[in-house]
């Protein structure tokens, strides 16, 4: 029958067109196409709302024949466990959530490190000491990503100050735009941002001397100024990998969590505008997380309240980073909800 | 030249047939478009209209219909008695979202005690949540004239940014590890809207659609009220002449149109959705001013046109998996069913007439 | 907390480009509206005019080029709303509805292969000793042309309505169409004209989001707009001075509340994103009073029997 | 005398009804012309052909000997034909020099244009402040403003459809004098009215058309008004036939009655009073805009009022609503009838629900029995001659007349106590005219009473035993009708705004 070839699907939360979160998760199926050939074949449904519709599209996927189904966004973390039950011989991998099952992976990467690095940067090139953050919800992640661009910007730069805002989206190049342009209006010369447009890059663009980072994807047409760096979602090596073994009768259910070690982030290329020295200490920390030698929360480290959180030298458990819901020490202004 | 001629009175026949009419050109002409994107038009058409019905994997699909369809229903139902009364609700799915808020947020207070009370709690709460998001532009409209279009549609804005707020905040599940998003209703059985026959989607909600569908049918047919509303829409100044009082249709209409999209959201949260997360909506509050329209603001009709939809939907996503199409294509798909059925309206009322041209 | 970070200066300066997007597709709609048509799509042809004019600035290198065929674009797909309801005589608000809808899944088909890239920028229009003035500099003479074209845009189309003898018809047919027929005019002619305006305008405003305000091309990146034009006109009764006047209003909200978020200030998050909404209700509430320049035929299906 | 305009074979055909069916007649120069028929009867029809509004089937047109076949309002117009319609096509928003400026090609500049008005309306006795909006004025100037557009632009033929079914006899005297000097100027005017009198005052010829054919044409002055009546009908019809006053017991008492203006363009009533009979009925005339439509809101309780304000065989009703009164027994059919006393769109049927549910039980529990319903709208059908193919038309599809006739049979059938009635007859021929006035006076004289407010002088005095004026929203005393002079009616309806009184 039809099961020569190994056939997996893809759920995707926005449109493969999104530029960013969607896209960058497309650009992994198409290396799976790619890596394989006619021994897979990719199927995709795109602007899946999370809830029933989630589950209504992994269930026709799995009728449809599906071995493997990659479900890429949070909300649909609920509904792939309960497909999965269902389809018991039909693996799962499901993206930044918690919940697993014995078809059932999860998968996530730790952008943080990336932050760590551009945090790095931003504190060594900003001017004013003002660092603008465009932060789209207040979940663990994003928080995780200010602490650990705040701890490494403050490292560098005592002086430097943060101003975050909510944007209370993922995706709205308008409003990214204006709160971009708020932020350097108030004096930032950095702008990092969490969320997928590249509004704000367009925005530091206008303004001239603003510098910023690509997020999610490279955002390499701002490169060489303002874009100097950027965080990428990489999720071929691992895309890859699980379709492996799938087809070779090794799949087992697993919870990975990678990050610069493994490729699932990438720091994109480090422009020359960036002086040399920053660059070169940049490329170290990305060398040191790579071989493990370096762990973005290293101790001491304060809340934002005081209190003690890791000692000298103590590294962040997995289990604090992944529900983290404070600031650390300096940080001002309070986490919504 | 083609000329229109205004029928004395309203085709009866047309007015079923158009419906059809317009799907037919539908067919014909999302076939070409997607036949201009490279895909099969005779395959891609049938993977949407026939695969859900009646393919190979139906015994899944057609509980989804329900599924699906349900709060379509249930919406547009509410919706269509306001605008047969030219009330124009735009923003039911603000209404929705405040349903599904207050539904969710009473099972949520008692949480994890177990009553078989907390269920028809959760719906009263949906219903007046609901209800009470559309009385604002009500109110407004009332008192100050305000145009309840934009008001209705400003407010679905404030919603979506309070459902953001609580399901990062006050319902967020204190279990879930920080991550947005409440508890999950399905696994707290006083509250969970499961299917009450199992895998035939047919939940709560499916059966509050169809009361709804009968309750407005014979509202609109045979009560003295439904009469007052079509008066109202008809011809307001004779309304007033025969008794109505505008203001009253108003609150009436919204705050009826409110709480029905106030339950589609309870329902959902209570059972297919099963949380409220930052993303609950899904556009059901606007489609389903689509799916009035199809439905020709007849309750009976809306019935079809709620599952019609809802197989388009379907079918659409199973058509982006099989064959590759777009999202894009089906939404462009169902903006010329829409598009059609409009232009074929005409029919009901107007005859068309080839004329020479310029007469002497 | 620290307001003294925001600078009235640079605030007044974005918040007209802003606005400009939403001046465009208001005064497009308020002569729409004027000619006694409402047209609910505005959404959807602005959305189009965006990837209309994002398409044609990248391959001619043209922004200008780029909003002359958003223009197109959006008048184009107006002309579908133009079918339905002059000459298919059919509702206005569900034609409006179904052009929103097929305007976004028009405009992604479209856009499929321009996501992340990077469309020529608009010039400043920097004047040299002018731009450099304090306070006036920034605020007035610092912008993209296209800005300067809504203005010009809200002067015309407040002569062409107010002073011209084509706009007394505009008005005449939006009072009221069955007399203006009986006069000879050509009722269904000037409303399509009136409804391709519209989209043209709507369309120039897409285009002012894809190519100056944000820019880029992204599915549905028009977030609303269009519905935020349409509370305008009536907002603004039907007068262009006013149209234009609560665009900054609310450009001006819309910026200022992520400028306090930015400085510090104390309120929840949620209540400031929800700001822009509720101001602009409250303000429609305020003004819905003066319905004294509302078209008189607004909405109502025109149908001539020959 | 030469033919101005000759009219050959025009032929007009619309879904199920042959409008105008082989038209032919001259209009000769400096003639005012009349054209008589019943409501339907295609008169509209032919002047809408000369104008260009709407392209004849079948016909030839010539105007000074050459032909003639204008495509659209502006050939007719450059040809020098202008056209003053039966329902006002004019514009509420705008200004009276716009509304002037709309109806010509060259209007050049405003400024200019309102001297130009100031000028004409001053040499023709209608005067006009061109810069006040439309909106604002009285009927009879609204009319002034499509005369004098007409005037501006100098036309050989002035077309008037029905233009004095709005206006006072003062204001009816003042257009007759108008049109007089206009013939003076060489120019014809085609004439269309219901009111054979006044035709009879002023028009050198008569066309009547009947079916959309030509059945006959009279020289007005030589015929009497019934004549021309049956020429119309095709047959003899009686006039309404009074019957004495029965002085019953009061049934409806007005007391002080004030209200605000509702509209904008609204007049606010100011202490009005009456005392109505059983079996009587009374006529209150006046200029249109002097509070009438707000007098028949207040009564039918579309507008409230103190409750003692008014009272009902002696029980206050001035807080109910239209359902509460109606259910007492206070009835009324206002002016507008498409729109107001019935719904267009709707059936016959469900028109018949919207007053009738009450007092002819036709719900039960809120539940319409539609079968009921129909049955009392075939009832009217029936008792009222209403021409229609049945019950579930819609209401627009029914002519003017026959739609009034529904309307006043619909309440006239429900036995009312006391029927308030607005323009009963306003743009209806002569023999439906006559069928609702005797309609009227049969409810009275079973017993009810009758408050008929109408522009229609004529009407008023062939029917009613009391009669009283509304001016700015105060109503005059009543007087008994037998007796009063025209001129002492002139007087009562006092301010017809800054005109003399005409003298009859
Ligand atoms: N546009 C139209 N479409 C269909 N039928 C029409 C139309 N206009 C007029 N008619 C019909 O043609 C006939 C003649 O109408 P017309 O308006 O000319 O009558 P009229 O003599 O002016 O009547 P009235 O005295 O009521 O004004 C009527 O039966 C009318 O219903
Ligand atoms: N909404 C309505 N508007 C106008 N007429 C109506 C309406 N509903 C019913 N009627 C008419 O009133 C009459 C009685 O209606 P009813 O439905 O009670 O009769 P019926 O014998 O049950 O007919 P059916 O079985 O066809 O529905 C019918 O002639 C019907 O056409
Ligand atoms: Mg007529
Ligand atoms: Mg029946």
């Amino acid at each position: 029958d039809g099961h020569a070839k190994t056939k997996v699907g893809f759920v995707y939360v926005g449109p493969v067109g999104d530029g960013g979160w969607t896209y960058e998760h497309d650009q992994g199926r198409l290396a799976v196409e790619e890596a394989f050939g006619d021994a897979v074949e990719t199927v995709y449904v795109e602007n899946v709302a999370e809830g029933p519709d989630s589950e209504r599209v992994m269930t026709q996927m799995a009728l449809d024949g599906a071995d493997l189904i990659f479900t890429t966004s949070f909300g649909y973390m609920d509904p792939t466990i309960n497909v999965a039950k269902k389809f018991p011989n039909v693996k799962f991998e499901h993206a930044t959530g918690y919940k697993r099952a014995d078809n059932v992976s999860t998968y996530s990467a730790r952008f943080y490190e990336g932050r760590a690095v551009q945090g790095h940067i931003a504190g060594k090139m900003t001017k004013s000491n003002i660092i603008g953050y465009i932060a789209s919800y207040p979940i663990p992640e994003v928080i995780r990503g200010i602490n650990a661009a705040y701890l490494h910007a403050k490292a560098v730069n005592p002086d430097v100050e943060f101003k975050i805002i909510w944007a209370f989206t993922w995706f709205d190049p308008q409003k990214e735009a204006d709160s971009a342009k708020a932020l350097i209006e108030q004096g930032a010369d950095v702008v990092l941002q969490h969320t997928d447009s590249t509004a704000p890059q367009a925005a530091a663009q206008a303004a001239g001397n603003v510098v910023t980072f690509g997020q999610a994807s490279d955002m390499a047409e701002y490169a060489p100024f303002p874009r100097v760096s950027s965080i990428i979602d990489n999720w071929a090596p691992y895309y890859i990998a699980r379709t492996k073994a799938v087809m070779d009768g090794t799949w087992e259910s697993v919870d990975t969590w990678d990050g610069i070690p493994t490729g699932m982030v990438k720091i994109g290329e480090i422009t020359d505008a960036v002086p040399a020295d920053v660059k070169a200490e940049a490329l170290a920390m990305v060398e040191a997380m790579r071989k493990g030698e370096y762990h973005p929360f290293t101790g001491p480290i304060n809340k934002q309240d005081g209190s003690a959180w890791l000692a000298e030298g103590e590294t962040a458990s997995d289990g604090d980073l992944a529900g983290m819901s404070f600031y650390v020490e300096g940080l001002t202004g309070d986490i919504p909800n | 030249m083609i000329a229109l001629e205004k029928r004395p009175e309203p085709s009866r026949w047309l007015g079923f047939a158009t419906p059809l009419f317009a799907v037919l050109a539908t067919m014909i002409a999302g076939g070409l478009l997607f036949a201009a994107l490279g895909k099969d038009p005779v395959a891609a058409i049938a993977t949407i209209f026939w695969e859900p019905l009646f393919g190979e994997f139906a015994f899944y699909y057609r509980p989804q219909l329900l599924v699906k369809g349900a709060p379509l229903v249930l919406i547009a139902i509410g919706l269509a008695l306001g605008f047969r009364a030219g009330i124009w609700n735009i923003g039911a799915e603000g209404q929705y979202i405040i349903g599904a808020i207050c539904g969710a947020g009473v099972a949520l207070a008692f949480y994890p005690f177990e009553s078989a009370l907390i269920f028809p709690a959760m719906v009263i709460a949906g219903a007046v949540g609901g209800w009470a998001w559309a009385m604002i532009p009500a109110l407004l409209k009332v008192r100050f004239g305000t145009n309840e279009i934009l008001v209705s549609l400003m407010l679905v804005y404030v919603a979506e940014q309070l459902l953001a707020s609580m399901a990062l905040g006050l319902l967020k599940n204190p279990e879930g590890f920080g991550f947005p998003g409440s508890r999950n209703l399905q696994q707290y059985p006083s509250a969970f809207n499961a299917d009450l026959i199992a895998n035939t989607g047919f939940h709560w909600g499916v059966a509050a659609a169809l009361v709804a569908v009968i309750f407005a049918y014979v509202l609109l047919s045979r009560h003295m009220l439904g009469f007052h509303i079509r008066l109202t829409g008809a011809a307001p100044r004779a309304a007033r002449f025969a008794g109505v009082e505008p203001s009253r249709i108003i609150i009436l209409c919204l705050g009826l149109s409110g709480a029905l999209a106030g339950l589609a959201g309870m329902f959902e949260v209570a059972g297919p959705s099963g949380q409220i997360t930052i993303d609950f909506n899904v556009g059901y509050g606007f489609t389903a001013i689509i799916v009035a329209f199809l439905g020709r603001l007849n309750p009976i009709g809306i019935l079809f046109a709620g599952l019609l939809m809802a197989l388009t939907y379907i079918g659409g996503d199973i058509a982006q998996s099989q064959l590759g199409l777009p999202a894009a294509a089906i939404q462009v798909f169902q903006g010329m069913l829409l598009f059609f059925l409009l232009a074929f309206d005409l029919l009901i009322n107007f005859r068309l007439r080839w004329q020479k041209g310029a007469t002497a | 907390m620290n307001f003294g970070a925001i600078d009235p200066v640079l605030l007044i300066a974005s918040l007209m480009v802003a606005a400009t997007p939403l001046i465009f597709a208001a005064i497009g709609e308020l002569v729409v509206e004027k000619a006694g048509v409402l047209n609910l799509g505005v959404e959807g042809m602005m959305i189009v005019g965006a990837i209309s004019g994002f398409i044609i600035a990248v391959e001619t290198g043209s922004p200008m080029l780029g909003l002359l065929f958003a223009a197109i674009g959006g008048a184009l797909l107006s002309l579908l709303f133009a079918i339905l309801t002059q000459l298919a005589l059919a509702t206005q608000v569900p034609s409006g509805l179904a052009l929103t809808l097929m305007g976004l899944g028009i405009s992604s088909l479209m856009g499929q292969d321009y996501v992340g890239v990077k469309p020529p920028t608009m010039a400043r229009l920097d004047i040299p000793v002018l731009s450099d003035l304090p306070v006036v500099g920034p605020i007035l003479y610092s912008h993209d042309p296209a800005l300067y074209l809504g203005l010009v845009l809200v002067a015309c189309v407040w002569w062409f309505l107010n002073r011209s003898r084509a706009g007394l018809t505009l008005r005449a047919v939006g009072e009221n169409a069955e007399a203006a027929f009986a006069l000879g005019y050509k009722v269904v002619r000037i409303r399509v004209l009136a409804i391709l305006f519209g989209g043209a305008c709507a369309g120039v405003g897409g285009a002012y989001i894809s190519l100056v305000r944000v820019p880029q091309w992204t599915e549905g990146m028009t977030a609303g707009i269009g519905w935020i034009a349409l509370a305008l006109v009536v907002f603004a009764s039907w007068k262009p001075g006013r149209a234009m006047i609560g665009a900054y209003l609310f450009g001006g909200v819309t910026v200022l509340q992520l400028n306090l978020q930015a400085a510090g200030l104390a309120i929840p998050v949620e209540y400031l994103s929800m700001s822009p909404y509720i101001i602009t209700i409250l303000v429609l509430v305020f003004l819905s009073a003066d319905r004294s320049s509302a078209p008189g035929s607004l909405g109502r299906i025109f149908h001539a029997s020959r | 005398m030469t033919a101005l305009l000759n009219l050959h074979g025009l032929t007009k055909a619309y879904p199920g009804v042959i409008a105008n069916d082989d038209v032919s007649f001259d209009i000769d120069k400096a003639e005012i012309h009349a054209l008589l028929g019943e409501n339907g009867a295609g008169k509209s029809t032919l002047v809408k052909m000369i104008y260009g509004l709407v392209k004849p089937d079948a016909g030839t047109m010539t105007l000074n000997g050459k032909p003639f076949a204008p495509h659209e309002p502006r050939a007719a117009r450059a040809a020098g034909i202008a056209m003053v319609f039966q329902h006002f096509s004019l514009f509420d928003a705008l200004t009276v020099a716009e509304n002037v400026a709309l109806g010509m090609e060259d209007a050049g500049p405003l400024r200019d244009l309102s001297n130009r008005i100031e000028e004409v309306s001053n040499r023709y006795g209608l005067p006009l402040s061109p810069a006040s909006r439309v909106g604002d004025l009285s009927a009879g100037e609204r009319q002034r403003v499509e005369i004098i557009r007409c005037l501006l632009q100098d036309p050989q033929l002035l077309i008037m459809d029905e233009p004095t079914s709005v206006l006072t006899p003062q204001e009816v005297e003042i257009l007759f004098e108008t049109l007089r000097a206009l013939k003076e100027d060489g120019r014809s005017i085609l004439y269309i009215s219901h009111k054979l009198e006044e035709i009879r005052a002023l028009c050198d010829a008569a066309t009547i058309l009947r079916h959309g054919q030509v059945v006959g044409s009279c020289i007005p002055r030589d015929t009497t008004a019934r004549a021309m009546a049956e020429m119309m009908v095709g047959a003899a019809f009686e006039t309404p036939e009074t019957r004495p006053q029965g002085s019953g017991e009061v049934l409806l008492d007005i007391q002080s009655l004030s209200l605000p203006a509702t509209s904008q363009f609204g007049t606010p009533l100011r202490d009005v009073s009456l005392t109505l009979h059983a079996g009587e009925i009374i006529g209150i005339g006046g200029v249109a805009g002097n509070g009438q439509d707000e007098l028949l809101a207040a009564l039918s309780g579309e507008t409230r009022s103190d409750a003692a304000a008014i009272t009902l065989d002696g029980q206050p009703i001035g807080r109910l609503g239209p359902t509460g009164r109606r259910a007492l027994g206070l009835s009324a059919a206002p002016e507008e009838r498409l729109g107001h006393a019935a719904a267009p769109d709707m059936s016959l049927t469900e028109n018949a629900a919207l007053t009738g549910h009450v007092r002819e039980k036709l719900a039960r529990r809120g539940f319409i029995d539609w079968r009921r319903a129909r049955d009392f709208a075939e009832r009217v059908i029936t008792a009222f001659d209403v021409r229609t193919p049945g019950a579930s038309s819609a209401a627009r599809s029914l002519s003017g007349g026959n739609l009034q006739k529904f309307v006043i049979g619909r309440e006239v059938l429900q036995r009312p106590r006391v029927l308030v009635v607005n323009q009963p007859t306003w743009g209806v021929d002569a023999a439906a005219a006559a069928a609702i006035r005797q309609a009227l006076i049969d409810l009275a004289a079973d017993g009810a009473g009758v408050i008929v407010i109408s522009q229609d002088l004529d009407e008023l005095m062939e029917i009613s035993h009391r009669f009283g004026a509304l001016n700015g929203g105060r109503l005059s005393p009543l007087r008994p009708a037998a007796g009063l002079t025209l001129e002492e009616v002139g007087l009562m309806l006092g301010g017809a705004h800054d005109m003399e009184v005409a003298h009859v």
